[in-house]
């Protein structure tokens, strides 16, 4: 659709979205959402810029990125099982580390956290692909 | 040493990510032959391991059983991988030189790569859902397979595959959730601890059903099988081949799983509807065969009427009749998938499956018939060949316990399986070529990446013929590991 | 006090989306029907959501509850127009 | 002997990588590597005495009781002299008579694997190593039955045999199995020393009828002898090493082999005595109104395994010698006249009797030759037939119960038997030359080399039987009877009955030839007799059969594999639905003790719009309407998900429908609208499965939520996802940590699906997937 | 948190957002056209967010909160979806 | 100094908004819920005399958030929008009133 | 409650059938779509409902009121994320076939049979 409107506010939602969707990964652990839930929101966010400018025509520039998005994704899901590798324990145990941050007790990350992370660009990058596969014009 | 359980799944996983990443058709071929080929040597890594130890158990992130999902490799497990492996490899060389234009090699082996990944995974888990979960990724795979080409056929075989498919899925899904709903565990062996000191395990029959009907969808027996048929013969060959060789066999795994590890109680009305149900699909796809000219066709209902054997071996159920089954289970796989390879390279020679078109390749090209007769002859159980030792064990087994009419079946549909095989035969190589479009092509040298996968997955057969001694002990220690699972219970919950 | 206040604001946030709704029903016209499911269903959130703040009364609630007005005031517009946009009044697309 | 079939096995291989002048004399060669086994088993005959015999055992698949067991005793022995002495005779024949055919390498390769298999299946001591051999003759014999495989009758005739055989082999399996259970061995001595637990256990029966119809089809016994004659399109070398020495002379071997175990008593004796002349009888009968020269041999062939198999279900000590001594007597004529039958083949261009004749002109010394083999055939002085005739009259006269009836019909069938040779040697070689199509000449004397020999035995044997007699028809009588049996033979008896039963058939076999030539009206009438009493050919009930069988096939394939999608599912829904209403009714006694409450009413009121969405999804003509219903269910259920704790689950159901109805709607322009595809009452009955199905499912969630649940498992989550695993989500915990593994799927399947959707979708310019 | 608020209150709440939810269903069955069962829907999301706010302070349990922000976006995104599609389709 | 200016003009704007917000749906609510047609539909162009996208935006929102009004379209050089009015009465009022809140606007947006 | 939910359990399969074995591919995927979520609900059901307490666990807190359970929830989302990718496969599936095919009938699927 080519509205003047939708590709205005395309600007500042874009960004609302994909920070909503970032906090919501980076909450997931201790709150509703998670990997899937930011993953399917960040994609629609960018596919929402998709709708709002160029109407189904979508460029090939386009549809060459959800396949990083997900090999970006499935490669850091496989990065999460290393370390556990190398720790010696069963594959895909949970390793943490602590990072000190001021003012607050410190902030735990953890391979589950990655593997996360890395849900989270799959999600992107299916996201992208299903809409812009179903949507294409002939 | 423990995490090499988990490789199954995650070397598979490994190269769909770099399949992704590297576009390159060249070198998709290479990663999938290479991957393949990894694969076998990490199956056969893995058996050796099993064989010393007799049940492995990874649990998962170091959450115990049954708090975590637990993969376990057993008897069963392993000799399912590394046949596999086999196939998966032999296909992974055939699908160079036999996929078409259409279809690039990268996005072929990403797929493939897929199907592999969701197959080992169902083999080695320990874990009701993970098993769905595993399911999901092959068949999702095998849909996507299915319709690579887009061809009319395909699509239309596709739709069907897919939907009776699903709905096997969705039951699969249901039986899980009430298994949840009444034990409250998810894990395998806990679920036999369980249920084994249940006196109400009765009840869970009715969840038994869902696994049965589920199974029996993804294994095509008999009144389920509708799917099979109308959609085997569709795809390009390289296709059908890996189909034929793993994916029903996978219903047939998940079926001895399960009706041998907890749902053992009730075992009257289990091994009657089993028998039932196995007696219906050996003659129903055995009939079937005899009935059409097309290759694919053939071995496909084939595929349906062997099926029935598994199931009747899990039916009888006594520790031979299980070694039955997974003997007949492994030779099956290796030889369908052959005799698919080679109706492919029929078809390559002369353009076309129809039997009734084509001939006269004794004359042109020996080696292709020989090519063809042993897994033809390991089919219809011609001695010395596996397909003998796998039907012997069968028919010992049943008679031995009193199933006569079984038996009696199983004997009679083995003459249709010959009927069949003979009829390929003295259709495509003994017959002239009968004088039509397909005679003026002309007749291309094998070549060698088109022919090894054959002689590798032949000479397999004939090996399995020869040395049955071992894998006979084999599948006997695994039926024995499965009538009694208490080492795997144990290795499972304590280990 | 502090209970009578969420309950105003709780009722009257969930009486606009009624009228929303009733309006939804009644109103003749796409455009008519646009105009009472934009702005009375975004005023009754926003109302409703004030008082569950109130409520709640705890930062993580306040940013959020601000997040989400913030959000529908920005959406809801565009969501009306994307749909006025898209409807063919000439007759065309009537019916389905 | 292991060795020996190593050898043949290599031989055969060895042919296809002969150098090319090694390769001209292949045929030299495996014939002289027959002879070499000859030779040695020959060397061994004084070894094989009465009760000892050689055996070797190779472990194979001992927990199958599968081994590899070799024994050489008596029985063995006279058919391992057989198979290799002519199988050696018959390679030499072979030589020239296959010279100007193409694929003689393969050939070859058959003949020598078949002799193999055969001399493996008289050695094997474990009787499913003998099925292994067995079953490897029949496939083999398939190859060199359809060796001229484009002619469609060849193939016709090769899959009949095999199927026949095939079947017969299967179902000897069968009955091997059975009684193996009973010993718990397949081993054949095993099976001897426990004769007596077989005969009495109730399975013995039909043990016994499957093991014979294995012996009954593979040595063509009435009602499947058809085969046989159809095996005739086998080249002459195959027919006369197949009929004469092997393939058909396995089921005699067997059932030899097996008359200690399961012989003596009177099921035995009736099944078999009973299937022995009626096979005999059909074999002399339609042998006189063949016409085809090979045809004629073939029922001969019929009849004289009738004669064998008659012999064998006596079961007495005369009758079983007779057998014994019978077996060498048809081989040696058999295999002779079949390879000059196929000399003169070669030598006129035909096989027909009408268009031969005369021929001793132009083949004298084949005509001697035949001639002698007839005579044995005809069981005339002093061949060794005759010896044969006279100990199988005195096998009958003695037979216990209804020896007169058996003699009757036996003096029958020989009457047509010295008819028929008579009348074979008088047509095809005396009176005036017929008009062949070839020039007949006699070069090549190795052609005649085999059947010379033979020839020659036939009439220096049954001249000296005695060390015949005494050194490997007594050890074979001994093995059979399982005691030892004197052996005496000599051609001269004296004037007894048995001598007056002799003349009188050559006498009225000579009127009945005399009147088979004189009148050629006769074997018209027969013929037409024939027609009228036989009007139903066996091997055209056996075609008809098949077809029918395969109509059948394709009628049934056609009714369950209709096409119809959603006649599949129906299926599928309603079979499932039975064994589950099946399983609820059995199991129909349980307590249910949650109580019906509306309460919270907003959850019954999401129900009822559940309900209500999902109706009118199903029933709505528009799509739209569908579609939204749909959505409008599935945020229901996302709704409560919410209400029961489950917030993650929620939020992922909303936002999956969307992601649903947002793709349902991108394509639904693009497709048509719904038709009014069904009648109401296809709708009505689809509703009441659909309804049977739902029900059930009710009943099922109701006893699940019935059971009280043990949540050990999700109190572990619940209490070590903050302590273990740092999360204070423990869905989320679950998902990326506990149970990380079926995410690794889940997600594996979007990559997946993703990829497929594109490949699927994307456009057609770019043809390359 | 304060002392928890009457249930009858929020009963009462419950049961408008009930009655909008029903009404803005029918207007969702009838449409006529597309645009106007979008626009339905729109109202329905809301609606829906109503009753989890409402339902978060029934259970006094803030975690419901994330939920609204989700359906607020995923039916703006709906929405834009579908209009766009039609207005494709129709332009 | 402007940022402040700034900041004041948009703490101005948002009352005005929120009163033009309860304004609204007090006025819609009354019209739903009482029985009788008031609407008068019209199509109105108005010209735009914002020229920063964020303004644009902004204006256009409120437009369809304000009682009777509904932003349709912005013409391609974004010089001229069509709303759609509720209550038609008075062209000119209606004009008057959209260009008085573009102001507003202009004012914090620059 | 929970009775009603597993009638609406039963509904949803029923329509779910009810839709599957209509002849229009479309109505078969709604069907599909129904079958899943009456799936999902019947896992969801079966484990056993805790109204009002989600599973999230404070730091050190040891939980004082039963929460719900989380496996099940687990499962289905699980589920529910393996469903989207099989129906939009699917769709994508069905009008690929309608493109190539013009049909939406299922019975007119009839030529890879026999």
């Amino acid at each position: 659709m080519n509205s003047v409107i939708l590709q205005l506010a395309a600007k500042y939602l874009r960004w609302l979205l994909i920070s909503f969707a970032v906090l919501a990964l980076l909450r997931g652990h201790n709150n509703p959402g998670g990997g899937f839930i930011g993953g399917l929101m960040a994609g629609l966010a960018i596919v929402y810029k998709g709708f709002a400018f160029n109407a189904f025509q979508v460029k090939e520039k386009l549809l060459k990125r959800p396949e990083r998005y997900m090999g970006l994704g499935l490669f850091l899901i496989l990065l999460s099982f290393i370390p556990s590798v190398f720790a010696g324990k069963p594959l895909m145990t949970g390793i943490w580390i602590t990072v000190p941050v001021p003012f607050f007790s410190g902030i735990k990350l953890g391979t589950p956290f990655l593997f996360d992370i890395g849900v989270f660009f799959t999600v992107i990058g299916v996201t992208l692909l299903f809409v812009f596969s179903l949507t294409q014009k002939k | 040493m423990i995490t090499f359980v988990a490789l199954p799944i995650l070397l598979p996983f490994i190269f769909i990510i770099s399949l992704l990443v590297f576009r390159s058709d060249r070198l998709a071929g290479w990663l999938g032959v290479f991957g393949s080929g990894l694969l076998i040597l990490l199956s056969g890594y893995l058996f050796i391991l099993v064989q010393k130890h007799g049940v492995i158990a990874l649990q998962m992130g170091g959450w115990e059983a049954p708090f975590g999902i637990t993969l376990v490799v057993d008897f069963l497990s392993a000799i399912m991988l590394v046949v596999a492996a086999l196939i998966v490899f032999s296909i992974a060389i055939y699908a160079l030189r036999f996929l078409p234009k259409t279809i690039r090699l990268n996005r072929f082996f990403i797929f493939f790569f897929g199907l592999t990944m969701g197959l080992n995974g169902a083999f080695v888990t320990g874990d009701v859902f993970n098993l769905f979960v595993w399911f999901e990724v092959m068949l999702m795979s095998s849909f996507v397979l299915i319709t690579l080409g887009r061809t009319k056929e395909q699509l239309e075989g596709g739709i069907k595959y897919m939907s009776l498919n699903l709905i096997g899925s969705l039951l699969f899904l249901a039986g899980v959730g009430l298994l949840y709903g009444k034990t409250g565990t998810l894990n395998m062996a806990h679920l036999a601890e369980i249920l084994k000191n249940d006196n109400q395990a009765i009840l869970m029959n009715t969840s038994a059903v869902l696994f049965f009907v589920a199974f029996g969808i993804k294994a095509a027996v008999f009144p389920l099988y509708f799917w099979l048929p109308a959609s085997y013969h569709t795809p390009n060959i390289t296709i059908s081949s890996l189909f034929a060789g793993l994916l029903t066999k996978v219903g047939v795994y998940t079926f001895i799983r399960f009706f041998t590890l907890f749902f053992v109680h009730d075992q009257q009305f289990w091994h009657q509807l089993l028998l039932i149900t196995a007696g219906f699909t050996m003659v129903a796809g055995g009939m079937a065969a005899a009935a059409h000219y097309e290759t694919r066709r053939i071995l496909s209902y084939h595929i349906i009427s062997q099926i029935g054997y598994m199931i009747m071996g899990l039916g009888i159920f006594t520790p031979l009749a299980i070694a039955g089954a997974i003997f007949f289970t492994i030779h099956n796989m290796i030889a369908k998938t052959n005799t698919f390879l080679v109706a492919g390279m029929i078809a390559k020679a002369r353009g076309t499956f129809e039997l009734k078109e084509v001939g006269g390749l004794f004359k042109q090209s020996p080696f292709l018939a020989i090519l063809f007769m042993v897994p033809a002859f390991a089919l219809a159980g011609v001695p010395p060949i596996s397909g003998f030792f796998a039907k012997f064990i069968l028919i010992k087994a049943g008679l031995e316990n009193g199933n006569y009419v079984i038996t009696a079946v199983a004997i009679l549909t083995g003459m249709l399986t010959l009927y069949s095989m003979i009829k390929i035969w003295n259709e495509a190589f003994l017959k002239a070529q009968p004088a039509n479009e397909y005679a003026s092509t002309p007749f291309k040298k094998l070549k060698f990446a088109e022919y090894f996968p054959s002689v590798l997955l032949g000479a397999t057969s004939i090996l399995m013929g020869l040395f049955a001694a071992y894998l006979f002990d084999f599948t006997m220690n695994a039926a024995n590991q499965l009538i009694d699972p208490s080492l795997y219970i144990e290795t499972v919950l304590k280990g | 006090m502090d209970k009578i206040i969420i309950s105003i604001f709780i009722l009257a946030g969930s009486f606009f989306i009624l009228v929303a709704a009733i309006g939804l029903l009644r109103f003749k016209d796409l455009y008519a029907r646009l105009h009472a499911g934009t702005k009375a269903p975004s005023f009754g959130i926003l109302l409703l959501l004030i008082g569950v703040s109130i409520y709640f009364n705890t930062p993580v609630v306040y940013i959020k509850s601000l997040f989400i007005i913030v959000f529908i005031y920005l959406t809801a517009p565009l969501g009306a127009h994307a749909i006025a946009k898209s409807f063919d009044n000439k007759g065309k697309n009537k019916k389905q | 002997m292991v060795y020996i079939l190593l050898v043949f096995l290599s031989a055969s291989l060895l042919i296809f990588i002969l150098p090319g002048w090694l390769k001209k004399q292949k045929a030299i060669l495996l014939s002289f590597v027959q002879f070499a086994a000859f030779i040695y088993f020959l060397s061994h005959v004084s070894e094989i005495t009465s009760y000892h015999s050689k055996s070797i055992f190779i472990e194979w698949i001992p927990q199958l009781g599968l081994n590899l067991e070799f024994m050489l005793d008596g029985l063995s022995m006279v058919f391992a002299l057989l198979v290799t002495g002519i199988g050696a005779l018959v390679f030499l024949y072979a030589k020239d008579y296959m010279k100007s055919y193409a694929g003689t390498d393969k050939f070859f390769f058959y003949l020598m694997l078949f002799s193999g298999a055969m001399l493996g299946l008289v050695l094997s001591g474990n009787l499913i190593q003998l099925f292994i051999f067995w079953e490897l003759t029949s496939f083999i014999s398939f190859f060199l039955i359809s060796f001229f495989h484009e002619k469609e009758s060849a193939r016709k005739a090769a899959f009949q045999s095999l199927y026949i055989t095939g079947f017969g082999g299967l179902s000897m399996l069968a009955g091997i199995v059975l009684l193996g259970s009973v010993v718990d061995s397949y081993s054949f001595s095993d099976w001897l020393s426990n004769a007596n637990a077989i005969k009495e256990s109730n399975l013995y029966l039909p043990g016994l009828l499957l093991i014979l119809a294995g012996i009954f089809t593979k040595s063509a016994q009435f009602p499947f002898h058809f085969w046989l004659p159809g095996a005739m399109q086998a080249p002459a070398p195959v027919s006369s090493y197949l009929h004469s020495a092997t393939m058909v002379k396995a089921g005699i071997f067997l059932l030899a082999r097996l008359s200690p175990v399961l012989g003596g008593t009177p099921e035995w004796t009736y099944i078999i005595s009973l299937t022995g002349v009626l096979t005999m009888l059909t074999g002399s009968y339609f042998a006189i109104t063949q016409t085809d020269l090979k045809g004629i041999l073939a029922f001969t062939t019929i009849n004289a395994l009738g004669v064998l198999v008659l012999l064998l279900g006596i079961n007495t000590t005369e009758s079983i010698k007779a057998a014994m001594l019978f077996l060498f007597i048809h081989a040696f004529y058999k295999a002779t006249l079949f390879m000059v039958a196929g000399l003169i083949e070669k030598k006129t261009g035909t096989r027909e009797l009408r268009q031969l004749g005369g021929l001793i002109k132009y083949m004298p010394l084949t005509f001697v030759i035949a001639f002698l083999a007839l005579l044995s055939m005809a069981g005339l002085p002093p061949l060794l037939g005759f010896l044969g005739k006279e100990l199988i009259y005195e096998a009958k006269v003695q037979s216990p119960g209804i020896a007169s009836m058996i003699l009757i019909l036996g003096v029958t069938s020989n009457i047509f038997m010295v008819a028929v040779s008579l009348y074979f040697a008088r047509k095809v070689f005396l009176g005036k030359p017929g008009n062949f199509p070839k020039q007949p000449n006699e070069r090549g004397a190795a052609f005649l080399i085999g059947p010379g020999v033979l020839a020659l035995l036939s009439l220096v044997l049954g001249l000296s039987p005695g060390k015949l007699g005494s050194a490997v028809i007594k050890p074979a009588l001994s093995a059979v009877l399982g005691e030892v049996a004197e052996v005496k033979l000599k051609i001269w008896h004296g004037f007894n009955q048995v001598f007056f039963l002799s003349m009188l058939t050559i006498i009225l076999g000579f009127l009945l030839y005399v009147a088979m030539l004189k009148k050629d009206k006769l074997l018209i009438y027969w013929k037409k007799i024939n027609d009228v009493v036989f009007a139903v050919q066996l091997d055209e009930v056996f075609a008809w059969v098949m077809d029918k069988f395969v109509a059948v096939s394709k009628l049934k394939t056609k009714t369950v594999q209709h096409g119809y999608h959603r006649l599949y599912i129906l299926t599928i829904i309603v079979f499932t639905s039975l064994l589950l209403w099946f399983q609820v009714f059995v199991t129909r006694s349980w307590n249910f003790d949650i109580p019906f409450t509306l309460r919270p009413f907003y959850i019954s009121g999401l129900a009822l719009v559940i309900i209500l969405a999902s109706a009118v999804s199903a029933v709505s003509r528009s799509r739209i309407v569908t579609i939204i219903s749909m959505g409008v269910a599935g945020y229901g259920i996302s709704l409560i998900f919410l209400y029961y704790s489950a917030v993650d689950l929620a939020i992922t159901q909303i936002l999956v429908e969307t992601l649903t109805l947002v793709m349902f709607m991108a394509i639904l322009q693009k497709l048509p609208r719904f038709a009014v595809l069904s009648s109401k009452k296809t709708r009505l009955r689809d509703f009441l499965i659909a309804l049977g199905f739902g029900s059930v499912m009710t009943i099922l969630a109701l006893k699940a939520v019935n059971v009280n649940l043990n949540r050990s498992i999700s109190d572990f989550y619940l209490e070590n996802s903050y302590l273990k695993a740092f999360g204070e989500n423990v869905v989320n915990v679950i998902l990326v940590d506990f149970r990380a593994l079926d995410t690794l799927g889940e997600v594996t399947v979007l990559t997946i699906a993703a990829v497929g959707v594109y490949l699927l979708l994307s456009k057609p310019k770019s043809r390359k997937l | 948190m304060n002392d928890s608020i009457s249930t009858t209150v929020l009963l009462i709440a419950f049961s408008l957002l009930l009655a909008a939810l029903i009404l803005a269903f029918t207007r969702l069955l009838k449409g006529p056209s597309i645009n106007d069962r979008i626009a339905a829907m729109d109202v329905i999301s809301i609606v829906v967010m109503g009753f989890i706010l409402v339902y978060s302070v029934l259970i006094n349990n803030a975690m419901y909160f994330d939920i609204p922000i989700v359906i607020s976006l995923i039916s703006f995104i709906g929405t834009v979806a579908v209009s766009t599609y039609l207005k494709h389709k129709n332009g | 100094m402007k940022i402040l200016k700034k900041t004041y003009y948009l703490l101005a704007f948002c009352l005005f908004y929120l009163f033009k917000l309860v304004q609204s749906n007090i006025y819609i609510a009354w019209d739903i819920l009482t029985p009788g047609k008031q609407s008068n539909p019209a199509f109105v162009e108005v010209p735009v005399i914002l020229n920063s996208d964020t303004g644009l935006l902004m204006f256009s929102n409120l437009l369809s958030m304000t009682p009777g009004t509904l932003s349709l379209d912005i013409s391609r050089d974004k010089k001229t929008m069509l709303v759609h009015v509720l209550y038609y009465s008075d062209e000119e009022q209606i004009q008057n009133g959209l260009k008085e809140m573009q102001q507003k606007i202009k004012r914090i947006t620059g | 409650m929970e009775i009603i939910l597993a009638i609406v359990v039963g509904l949803l399969y029923t329509v779910g059938v009810y839709l599957l074995l209509r002849r229009s591919i479309l109505k078969f995927i709604i069907g599909l779509i129904f079958m899943s979520n009456a799936t999902n609900l019947l896992v969801f059901l079966s484990a056993g409902l805790v109204p009002g307490s989600p599973a999230f666990v404070q730091a050190g807190s040891g939980s004082s009121a039963p929460l719900a359970d989380p496996l099940p929830q687990a499962l289905v989302l699980t589920a529910i994320v393996i469903g989207l990718g099989i129906v939009v496969f699917t769709l994508a599936l069905k009008y690929k076939f309608f493109e190539t095919t013009g049909t939406d009938d299922l019975d007119q699927l009839k030529k890879t049979d026999n």
